[in-house]
């Protein structure tokens, strides 16, 4: 028997795989964040910051951020070389543009129909929903990166989303810490699959509609088989 | 060009009035007029009240830590009637007031905030966006289709004073932001009655680069200068 | 008996002691770009132009042409101390935005609604609206600025427009080479002649409902009487 | 940061297809890609063909002085089909053109040609504005009441390629303009699948100062180096 055991790196590993070259990223707050850390060296991503950037580098060495440059988690940040900064309208025309290629979210819930939620819980808790909205409709692919299950055991992948949606039919892509789906035609496609899990593992523990691709395979691949 | 009066924090603070839209520039920890907020807040009895905030978000609201940025001091000292902003997630008292029906919040998705801001300075009656569509945001809104896409009427958003925050002004008024303490500053800067800009650094008119003016001097009102902050 | 000439110098005279320092003022191509030479010294006017520049300058010295700074007429300008340029969007933001204060516009026809005609005259002449339709409805006073007869010896103060209108309604204040007229309630308003002509005069060559306001005077003022 | 394929006028020229829609910045005679539209024009029987061309103008046709400025050269090669300007006043050949039948042209308010283009640029399915109520430019548009103001609903104009002018570019493809040069110049570089930037000097990643770029680096795709012109 498989016991589930929460793997945020997995998850930024292998979403960090699926950019390339000169395309346009954005990464939400939280989990979505560590994405950044895994993008292989040989791929040159450009990171976008919805409060105004674009060529987000590295966090500052200690004793050196700097107040007036900032990520849209607040936390301080740092800009590459050949990075522009630019105001709020500008940032989303940006999004809102279609100019950037991925963004990945985090999420409270996300469904099988492509709709994803993350930015309210009724009568408990109503972060809001900051620039999610315009960047799950503008960008060009929109990437759920999220724990497979709850801390209670239900699956974060569903049916239909019960919570207030940030973006309807919006998700192409679902990376959790047992596979890869893809959001098609109102069903889950499993792609790949991350060992210890299995496909079967996957089909039992998740609370929608999900195909198992004929071409889905381990990831990632043994070193041997590379 | 015209000179543009310099006041103090204290005289800024005098200029909103109780039941004004005041929109503030900054995002949660960067870019916001804080002293201008803090000198409203310090005239207490006399602090305007029943505002209308709007505001990317309510800023940090950390009572352990004792941190408290962009319009959550205003918060805190239960100055607003509304917000309206994109985020309150680091403003656990925004988010307390809201439940207990003492203030107003209004989420407005960020693009859409920025676009109604930029509309209202700009004489635009409103602009067509997809976002939000398929969600809240869309009720009581109307939809208008242009090509084979749907999309939200999303209408301007007006204020009686901006309180923006820039890296460095000229004596005209001409602003120059630093970094992504830029945000909703220069938009705000457009689309109110009265704009107060608070600057770390006063020069000569002449000493910013004419093709490097973030706002234009006819849209400031007043300065205030603070210094640079730590 | 008073013979017509045409005068654009008194036009332009008379314009320019309209504004008060530190307004934002919008002079259109032709007659309204010699206002700008005749604001009073005591008198700072803060220009802007359409094409993208706010704080416009005496023309350059010969040979000090910069290929990079033109006014809307394709000039060559300069741009005073603590102007500033920016894009299309953000000029036509401060336009239609009611950051201008005067727009001081030629005609071809105006008439005593406050319609104002000069793009167009169907199968002869298009040249276009360019900013003039933004700069009349964004403005927060439209001027007028024309010669009161054609060459023909029309008023080119009418009832009704008969030319396609540039701007509905927007018209405020009216400046010819014989007096200063204000548009209200669907009458021009006589509000000063200019000697030798009289309101008589004026009254019996303008093609369209004139009212001779009680407190109308010449002007300018006799030296005299200052 | 990625750097762009810097290109000759030529290449730069053979991208532009029979049919596009071409976006030119400038005014006029100030801030046009001149060294692209001249390579287009000598391709001769090879010029792609039926463009649609949007500029804020028709640009100089002064047969006498032998000078033609902006899209005059496009237009003077019979190369477009229609043209999409708020001004065509100091061309005769394009109003020549068009009475003849030869050319159709569509007057858009210089303001609301602004909006349009950077509408679609920013993914708006349109704006509202005031510009043109009561004149012929709001014949076939919806009317919409918001507030007590009438607007009318002014839809996107995106295009197949951009051609734009700046004063420096880096190898990243970030873009300056200068003074009232910069126009159309960064609206058109974000409403279009193409984007070629002719640049008068090019300088290294990391030479723009990133709180002074004109234009991002991402929406340039192709850099043509000019040197300065005269």
């Amino acid at each position: 028997m498989i016991e589930y055991q929460e793997n945020k790196e997995i998850i930024a590993r292998r979403i960090a795989r699926i950019f390339q070259t000169g395309e346009v990223v954005n990464l939400g707050i939280g989990l979505p964040t560590l994405v950044g850390n895994f993008v292989p060296a040989d791929v040159t991503v450009i990171l976008q910051s919805e409060n105004g950037l674009i060529g987000l580098g590295p966090a500052p060495q200690p004793g050196q951020a700097d107040k007036d440059l900032t990520n849209a988690g607040a936390m301080p940040v740092t800009i590459l070389s050949g990075g522009a900064f630019f105001d709020s309208a500008t940032s989303f025309g940006i999004i809102r543009g279609g100019h950037v290629d991925y963004t990945v979210l985090g999420v409270l819930e996300t469904d099988q129909e492509g709709n994803l939620a993350n930015y309210k819980i009724p009568g408990k808790m109503v972060p809001g929903m900051g620039g999610a909205m315009d960047l799950t409709t503008g960008s060009r692919v929109v990437i759920a990166a999220t724990t497979h299950l709850e801390k209670s055991g239900t699956s974060k992948l569903k049916r239909r989303c019960s919570l207030p949606l940030t973006a309807a039919n919006e998700v192409n892509i679902v990376v959790t810490d047992v596979g890869y789906f893809e959001v098609l035609g109102g069903r889950f496609h499993l792609a790949e699959y991350f060992p210890p899990y299995t496909p079967d593992w996957i089909l039992a523990h998740t609370d929608a509609d999900v195909v198992v691709r004929q071409d889905c395979k381990a990831w990632p691949p043994e070193e041997g088989c590379k | 060009m015209i000179k543009k009066p310099i006041i103090t924090a204290a005289e800024a603070a005098a200029l909103v009035k109780s039941g004004d839209v005041v929109q503030v520039g900054g995002f949660i920890n960067c870019g916001s007029p804080d002293s201008v907020i803090a000198a409203i807040v310090a005239r207490g009895a006399q602090a305007p009240r029943e505002l209308t905030l709007v505001c990317n978000d309510s800023g940090l609201h950390d009572e352990a830590k004792g941190k408290f940025t962009s319009i959550a001091p205003l918060i805190k000292a239960k100055l607003a009637r509304k917000i309206i902003a994109s985020h309150i997630g680091t403003n656990p008292e925004t988010q307390r007031q809201m439940n207990s029906g003492e203030t107003e919040v209004l989420l407005v998705p960020q693009g859409t905030l920025a676009e109604r801001v930029r509309a209202a300075g700009a004489g635009l009656g409103g602009i067509l966006t997809p976002t939000g569509l398929g969600t809240e945001v869309e009720i009581g809104k109307q939809k208008l289709t242009v090509g084979s896409k749907v999309y939200l009427l999303e209408e301007p958003l007006p204020g009686d004073v901006a309180l923006v925050k820039a890296r460095k002004g000229d004596k005209a008024g001409n602003l120059q932001y630093a970094k992504t303490a830029r945000n909703f500053n220069p938009l705000m800067a457009t689309a109110c009655k009265l704009v107060i800009a608070e600057v770390e650094e006063l020069v000569e008119i002449g000493q910013i680069d004419p093709d490097q003016v973030h706002t234009p001097s006819i849209f400031v009102d007043y300065l205030v200068i603070t210094g640079a902050a730590t």
